[in-house]
């Protein structure tokens, strides 16, 4: 189990979270909703320790992690996934994955390259391009790829769907529904995308102006009109 | 708010700087002008001198001041000149020209000096003479052969020169080789001012059929010299002429092994310090040779002496020096250099003027007395000085040598000469003057 | 001038990066004091829209015409001779100057003191005039007070509107407004709505935005980009009813920022609001 | 209270038009300097005008790096481009006359503007250390065409006439001599000289940073693509601060060269770029207070180190690096520990300690 | 022909030290973007260290090998101590700092060793070599340097190719904050990246001073020919900053040798413009230039 409790973060005067809580359960997706500058990346980067945060704090299977550094969250097993232009352009398709292994959760073996290619076939055909030369959304699959190279139980993922067409945002979604079974992991989605992304969570939580403004599970969200119209904006 | 903010600080910053300033400028007094001689007392003389002590001239030239320094002391302690005691003050110009007029500009103003002594460098002093000159300074002894030190009193009076000047080096080198390597292909390895320049100009007059690369280098700039070597060999250079300072020498062997040059060698005086050569090269051979064998690499090479170097122990003005290093050097693991010895040779000139100005001593006055008595001053240079009213030219002619075993070995006679058409003569009359047994001018 | 043709229009504009198309065979008119929305999914090129007409790409093919007048070779810098402002999503504030001067500086093209009247410190009256105009500018946006502080120690919505002042006060005829309501709380939003509105007397806007109630309630006419290709244009209600639309962005993907397809020229670290990793 | 008022309105139209302002200031700082000036040590002259010309190249290098935001590791070349000029005039006026040395000056500022405008056009398209090391390689080869051009004197470098007190108009000694009671010299002559010029060119730069000039150039060093957007033709805008900054390196450059009386390569090292680069940065980039305080140093650094090295027992030789060394590690420790530099930091204490009493008064 | 043989080969063996040095430039601006003007005093400091222990009759290759390994942790410990602060902050302020140091490294070096011409000794000689009856313009320590050159080369590239460690630390050069999320203690990887930038200057040193004489300012022609060489492949490119190297070398060979010592700071200023008004990032700037 995954929980945040009463974060708060801020970039100088300016507030970009305040005191947000929510919980996220083993084996479901838990997606972070909100309208662009609502303080979603925000949340991710405090709870990677890329921003300090103020206040609160993030635990993982009961073990206080607020604190630690960015570098060792691996190895507890939690990664954060940024979003797309998150790979490291000037590696290869196979170094970015062989990067990922490097710091695995801790007693984990290595995930092989081949079983990335397996579930993301169009990664296998293209292993030596670098990765400025890949499309948004093989990009998109390179990230996830290499984040599940180091074997975690939580996955943080920041826009997957960000720049990509929605049939490939579709097929996206799909494999990381799959991925959630069977290697039984606690996916925490942040997306501005709501509606794509309740329609694979378990969970939702809406973000707005850094605040909770709403947690409730996904079918729930998904049913408040008035929430929809002020907050998903669909 | 901010407005006000910025306000304060300027004005804080102003106020600060303009108290500073003033509280710096109280406390000195301007030099005297009434008739006593600035920078002398009843028991003090004050001179100073610029010399690089950084940077890449002065590995050597950093070690003139010591000599001078040594020599004072002994004067000092053996009663003075007139009673008074000589304080030299040294600064480092770091062989930059406005270095030298900014520490020149120091010595003057705030140190207060009666006469700049020893000054060193071409380019360097320089900058300093017309200052020197329009402030009726006296300039005495250049450690440098330019002429402009001597040939033109009328518009540096204040200003003489020491060594021989490298255009009568020049000639007698260019004589040389005329007379006894008539076939040689000559190639000039000059440093690229006015001590390249009057080298050259000296040799040329003998030799300028003969010459067939010049190649010249920037003090200060690159120190790999093999594509100038390259050029000597494929021009079939067979003798070199250097014009250099000694690091240059150093260098200059390097690279023509680098490359491959084979070739006779002939340095002017100021680059060919076995000494300091030979060592340098010495301990960059494979292996640990001992710097001796060091100075054997220089066997074979020809320059020219005008005064006896660390090469000739039993010579009594180096039994001279000798002494008073012993025992004045400050630091007594320092051995005795050749150049340690330049500058006892320019101090004890220096302390010769003095005694022979007598105790009422001017600025003008010491000029007076150098024009007038400074060619019959006997000391240890080979040629007598040309100094009278109308030449500030210092030591007058040289020998030239070769080296074997780190030792000069003459292979012509004292030979004098001076600028333009002057002939240059056999004189042997100044090498046999002995120094006094007190060791101090009478 | 209504009723003389279009202000602004964008004919057949094509640009590739490489081998990818950002913008194919894109046209649309801007009327005089007409609010022009371009919107679309992530990628679809709006961005790039704006790069080519501020200059800061050039287009492949097709032209760019300011009242008849071909614009399309102009260098950034001469766009706002002719008229053109606009607000960038990082907004791009001057951040070690004072509100004031970032509006002056946006009002520069108005100055008339040059280089000699400056050395010889003369160029005073010029800049009371700037300042004064560009007090008047803060003062309708309700910002004066704010006019002698540094951005940085700014709300984002109040540095949000300086950087609207700094475009308006250069008196354009066109202005392009990138993602204004991007951060904004409902409230602050409305305002925005209002005062694009009340922009419309003195200029034309193009507004990329992705909140769809506010594009809906302001613009007159809304232009709908996808996969860098014209799929709609028309009026509010018409793009709201389009079954095209509907399937490509309203229908299925509602809200993004744009960062995926920010020329690296305009992009700016923009962490003020959280959002730009 | 009235009378403050009335005095205020007076006073109105100086505190409001920015020449007027900036002359008074200049005026009033001239006779203060004048005062300082008169009644010091010759040695004390030749250390303020030293001190002069440095701050006149401090100035523009810090209109340059700190308002337009580009750097200059090249500024020595072209005091070495100023310095030559000036003397090649001077060799041929004779040098004689305060004419003479304005006219050397205004060349000097002449050439280098074109310099800057043939320089500033190339920087302008560089960026980061790729102009860093463009200015940097600049600083190295201009002084070396001494070398390539005889009339350029080689590396002996050209000997600088300057004028005796004694050709100065009278009006000028009787100036000095009533206004500190003592004789004009060359010395305190080119320390009033430098002076003056300092204070001139700080009021024109102080009035072009605070107009729409400068105004753009800072609007160029804080997002290029803003200032392109409002209107800014960024390449101008940097050529011209470009231009401004190598004009004030001339005319430092000719002051320069009739101080040191000698113009030769070796007096434009690196060492001399790096120096006045660390002035500024030393002072506060961008503030010309700062850069006067940076000149300061500069021109009173060097003796009190080599004094200190003596003092502690260092043979001169060795004191001679002790220079370089207080040099380089007052630079990293003003970046370390005060990147704003002397007046940024002074400036950001006040702002802190003003802003904290008026929250004191509003809570 | 002769000469032009001999000024080739000369500026070939210039060119590797150049390219050695502008390799060490490379790395340092790829992991921390700061160029360090302070690389050529660090490696005169490593070079006095090793001169030192030859003149207390170590032999030469320990020598060697110790002048690395001080190159190493005297840039660890500058990274760490120095420029940690200033990282990702105004570039001026790096630019200023790593000169400032370069003053200091350099007077310190002259007031412990003293400022005067030291002869370095080198492993093999220094004498041009023949062929039949003609000498050649190289010798066998100048091949030497081209061979040590070469394999330090090739050493970086199996590093950063084929290892690791060198993965993490072209990631943490590349994007230092996603490595971070990947678990690469990036600090660690500047460090290492300094510190082995440091040891490759070390090692040029060491080829430069070999058969020569040395000075404290012995390598200050390199704060300036290292940089263009640099500059010229393109600061990002390590293949470029070799190339750029070598370019520079010959040029300079070929000017001091057909024209004059005094242009070939003119030539390089030539060579620079020229290359940056065509290409303002250098001739090898990576195709892949950072999206911001």
């Amino acid at each position: 189990m995954f929980a945040v409790e009463d974060l708060s973060a801020a970039y100088g005067p300016v507030k970009a979270l305040n005191g947000v809580s929510f919980t996220a359960e083993r084996g479901q997706v838990t997606a972070v909703l909100g309208a662009n500058g609502a303080g979603k990346t925000t949340l991710l980067r405090t709870v990677s320790g890329l921003v300090r945060s103020t206040k609160g704090s993030v635990k993982l299977d009961g073990k206080d992690i607020t604190r630690t550094a960015t570098e060792k969250l691996t190895s507890y097993g939690l990664s954060h996934v940024p979003e797309g232009r998150g790979v490291i352009a000037e590696l290869t398709v196979v170094e970015n994955l062989r990067l990922g292994g490097l710091h695995r959760a801790t007693g984990s073996e290595p995930m092989s390259i081949e079983r990335v290619f397996e579930l993301f076939p169009r990664l296998g055909e293209r292993r030596e391009a670098t990765a400025h030369m890949l499309s948004g959304g093989e990009r998109q699959m390179l990230v996830i790829g290499r984040a599940l190279m180091a074997r975690p139980t939580v996955l943080l993922l920041d826009e997957p769907s960000l720049g990509l067409a929605p049939r490939v945002v579709a097929q996206i979604f799909d494999l990381l529904r799959g991925l959630v079974q069977t290697e039984e992991l606690t996916v925490v989605l942040v997306e501005q995308n709501a509606r794509s992304a309740l329609s694979i969570a378990d969970h939702g939580v809406v973000l707005n102006l850094g605040k909770v403004v709403a947690s409730a599970p996904a079918a729930e969200l998904a049913a408040d009109e008035q929430l929809r119209h002020a907050y998903l904006g669909f | 708010m901010r407005n006000t903010a910025r306000r304060a600080v300027q004005v804080v910053c102003v106020l600060t700087t303009a108290s500073l300033l003033a509280a710096c400028g109280a406390g000195k007094e301007r030099p005297s002008e009434d008739g006593t001689a600035v920078g002398v007392t009843d028991t003090t003389i004050k001179i100073g001198a610029h010399f690089p002590l950084t940077g890449p001239a002065a590995p050597g030239y950093s070690e003139i001041p010591s000599g001078h320094q040594a020599l004072y002391e002994y004067v000092n302690d053996n009663g003075g000149v007139h009673g008074r005691e000589i304080e030299m003050v040294v600064k480092d110009d770091a062989y930059n020209p406005t270095n030298t007029s900014a520490v020149t500009n120091d010595m003057i103003l705030q140190d207060e000096i009666f006469a700049m002594v020893a000054g060193l460098g071409t380019p360097t002093h320089r900058a300093v003479v017309q200052r020197l000159n329009d402030d009726g300074i006296p300039d005495l002894f250049v450690s440098s052969g330019s002429l402009q030190w001597g040939d033109d009193p009328a518009t540096s009076p204040m200003t003489f020169g020491w060594q021989p000047d490298y255009e009568i080096e020049g000639k007698i080198i260019g004589q040389y080789v005329k007379e006894n390597m008539p076939d040689a292909k000559v190639g000039l390895f000059l440093q690229d001012d006015d001590f390249g320049e009057d080298g050259e100009k000296g040799a040329r007059q003998f030799l300028d059929s003969q010459i067939v690369d010049v190649q010249k280098y920037t003090p200060g700039g690159s120190t790999d010299f093999s594509p100038q070597m390259s050029s000597f060999k494929s021009k079939g250079v067979d003798l070199v002429l250097g014009f250099n300072t000694p690091s240059y020498t150093a260098l200059s062997q390097i690279a023509a092994q680098g490359v491959g040059f084979k070739s006779k060698w002939f340095y002017s005086n100021v680059g060919a310090d076995p000494a300091l050569v030979g060592g340098l090269l010495a301990s960059m051979t494979k292996g640990k040779i001992p710097a001796e064998q060091g100075v054997k690499l220089m066997d074979g090479m020809m320059t020219t002496e005008y005064i006896p170097g660390v090469d000739a122990p039993d010579d009594e003005w180096v039994k001279l020096w000798q002494k008073v290093w012993d025992e004045y050097s400050k630091k007594g693991s320092e051995k005795l250099t050749n150049y340690r010895i330049y500058g006892m040779s320019q101090a004890y000139t220096f302390v010769q003027a003095l005694q022979a100005n007598g105790k009422d001593l001017t600025r003008e006055s010491i000029v007076e007395t150098i024009e007038k008595e400074g060619a019959s001053f006997e000391g240890p240079g080979l040629a007598p000085f040309r100094f009278s009213e109308d030449s500030h030219m210092g030591i007058s002619g040289a020998s030239v040598v070769e080296l074997k075993n780190g030792a000069a070995e003459p292979l012509t006679p004292v030979l004098v000469t001076d600028i333009g058409d002057a002939p240059i003569e056999e004189d042997d009359s100044a090498a046999s003057d002995a120094p006094p047994a007190s060791g101090l001018p009478e | 001038m209504p009723g003389e043709g279009p202000l602004f229009a964008v004919e057949g504009v094509s640009v590739r990066f490489g081998g990818v198309r950002a913008l194919e065979d894109v046209s649309l008119e801007v009327a005089p004091h007409e609010v022009h929305g371009v919107i679309g999914p992530n990628g679809a090129g709006k961005t790039t829209l704006f790069n080519v007409v501020c200059g800061f790409v050039s287009p492949g093919e097709g032209e760019l015409r300011l009242r008849g007048k071909t614009i399309d070779a102009l260098r950034p810098h001469q766009l706002a001779g002719h008229g053109i402002a606009r607000t960038l999503q990082g907004l791009g504030l001057f951040e070690k100057m004072t509100v004031l001067d970032n509006v002056m500086v946006g009002a520069d093209r108005l100055a008339r003191a040059g280089f000699v009247r400056g050395l010889l410190g003369l160029g005073h009256r010029d800049d009371a005039r700037l300042a004064a105009k560009a007090r008047e500018v803060l003062g309708e946006l309700g910002i004066e007070s704010y006019a002698a502080r540094y951005p940085g120690s700014l709300p984002y919505p109040i540095r949000k509107k300086v950087a609207l002042a700094r475009a308006l006060v250069a008196e354009p005829e066109l202005l392009l407004l990138d993602e204004p309501a991007s951060g904004l709380s409902a409230e602050e939003m409305s305002e925005l709505g209002e005062i694009i509105a009340g922009l419309t007397e003195r200029t034309a806007v193009m507004l990329v935005e992705h909140h769809m109630d506010l594009v809906m309630s302001v613009c007159h006419r809304i232009t709908v980009l996808d996969f860098g290709r014209v799929i709609a244009a028309g009026t509010p209600d018409e793009i709201r009813n389009d079954p095209a639309v509907l399937a490509a962005y309203l229908g299925d993907q509602v809200e993004h920022d744009d960062n995926a397809e920010v020329h690296p020229l305009v992009s700016t670290n923009a962490t003020a609001d959280g959002e730009d990793a | 209270m009235k009378l403050t008022e009335r005095l205020r309105s007076l006073t109105r139209p100086v505190r409001s038009v920015p020449l007027a302002r900036h002359l008074l200031v200049g005026l009033i700082a001239f006779l203060v300097v004048a005062a300082i000036i008169g009644s010091s040590s010759q040695y004390l002259q030749t250390r303020y005008a030293e001190m002069a010309f440095f701050a006149i190249a401090a100035g523009g290098l810090t209109v340059l790096t700190g308002l337009s935001g580009q750097l200059s590791l090249g500024h020595g070349a072209l005091m070495a481009v100023g310095a030559y000029a000036a003397t090649l005039v001077l060799e041929r006026t004779g040098g004689e006359t305060l004419a003479d040395v304005f006219v050397a000056l205004l060349v000097a500022i002449a050439v280098c503007a074109v310099v800057g405008v043939i320089v500033g056009v190339p920087a302008a398209r560089l960026h980061g250390p790729y102009i860093a090391g463009a200015t940097l390689t600049l600083a190295v080869a201009v002084p070396r065409l001494a070398n390539q051009w005889e009339f350029l004197g080689g590396e002996q470098g050209l000997q600088v006439p300057v004028p005796r007190a004694a050709e100065l108009p009278v009006w000028i000694q009787d100036l000095v001599w009533f206004f500190t009671a003592a004789e004009i010299d060359q010395y305190s002559f080119l320390a009033y000289l430098g002076w003056f010029l300092l204070i001139l060119a700080f009021v024109a730069l102080a009035n072009l940073s605070r107009s729409r000039i400068g105004r753009r150039w800072r609007a160029v060093r804080d997002d290029d693509v803003s200032a392109e957007l409002a209107g800014i033709h960024l390449g101008r805008a940097r050529v011209v601060a470009f231009t401004v900054s190598a004009m004030c390196a001339g005319l430092a450059g000719g002051l320069m060269a009739m101080n040191v009386r000698l113009t030769a390569p070796g007096a434009f090292t690196i060492t001399l770029s790096l120096t006045l680069l660390a002035a500024v940065v030393l002072g506060g980039l961008g503030s010309l207070t700062g850069a006067l305080i940076g000149a300061g140093v500069l021109a009173f650094l060097p003796h009190f180190a080599t004094d200190l090295g003596e003092s502690a027992g260092l043979s001169a030789t060795q004191a001679a690096e002790v220079t370089p060394v207080v040099y380089g590690l007052v630079l990293m420790l003003v970046i370390l520990l005060a990147p704003a530099g002397i007046v940024g930091s002074l400036r950001m204490f006040l702002a802190r300690s003003s802003l904290g009493q008026t929250k004191e008064k509003t809570t | 022909m002769q000469q032009f043989l001999d000024t080739t080969l000369g500026g070939l063996v210039l060119g590797a030290v150049y390219a050695a040095f502008a390799l060490a430039l490379c790395l340092i601006w790829r992991s921390t973007r700061i160029v360090n003007f302070a690389q050529a005093a660090m490696a005169m400091v490593t070079t006095y260290i090793a001169l030192s222990l030859i003149n207390v009759d170590v032999p030469y290759w320990v020598a060697f090998l110790a002048a690395i390994a001080a190159g190493f942790v005297l840039g660890a410990v500058i990274e760490r101590v120095i420029i940690r602060p200033v990282e990702g902050k105004a570039e001026l302020n790096a630019v200023i700092l790593t000169l400032g140091l370069f003053m200091v490294l350099h007077g310190l070096t002259a007031l412990v060793f003293g400022v005067q011409h030291r002869g370095f000794p080198a492993p093999v000689s220094t004498n041009a070599m023949t062929v039949g009856d003609t000498s050649i313009g190289i010798t066998p320590f100048g091949i030497l340097t081209i061979v040590v050159v070469a394999v330090v080369m090739a050493g970086l590239v199996v590093l950063f190719r084929f290892t690791d460690l060198g993965l993490r630390m072209r990631a943490s050069a590349f994007n230092g904050e996603v490595s971070r999320l990947l678990g690469v203690r990036v600090g660690r990887m500047l460090t290492l990246g300094w510190a082995l930038a440091a040891a490759v200057g070390a090692v040029a040193g060491m080829l430069i001073a070999g058969g020569d004489l040395v000075n404290p300012a012995f390598m200050d022609p390199f704060v300036i020919y290292g940089f263009i060489a640099a500059v010229l492949g393109g600061l990002d490119s390590p293949i470029g900053s070799v190339i750029g190297g070598l370019i520079l070398g010959l040029s300079l060979s070929y000017v001091t040798g057909y024209v004059g010592e005094h242009l070939a700071p003119l030539v390089a200023l030539g060579i620079l413009m020229l290359v940056l008004l065509v290409r303002p990032s250098g001739l090898f700037a990576a195709a892949a230039a950072r999206r911001v």
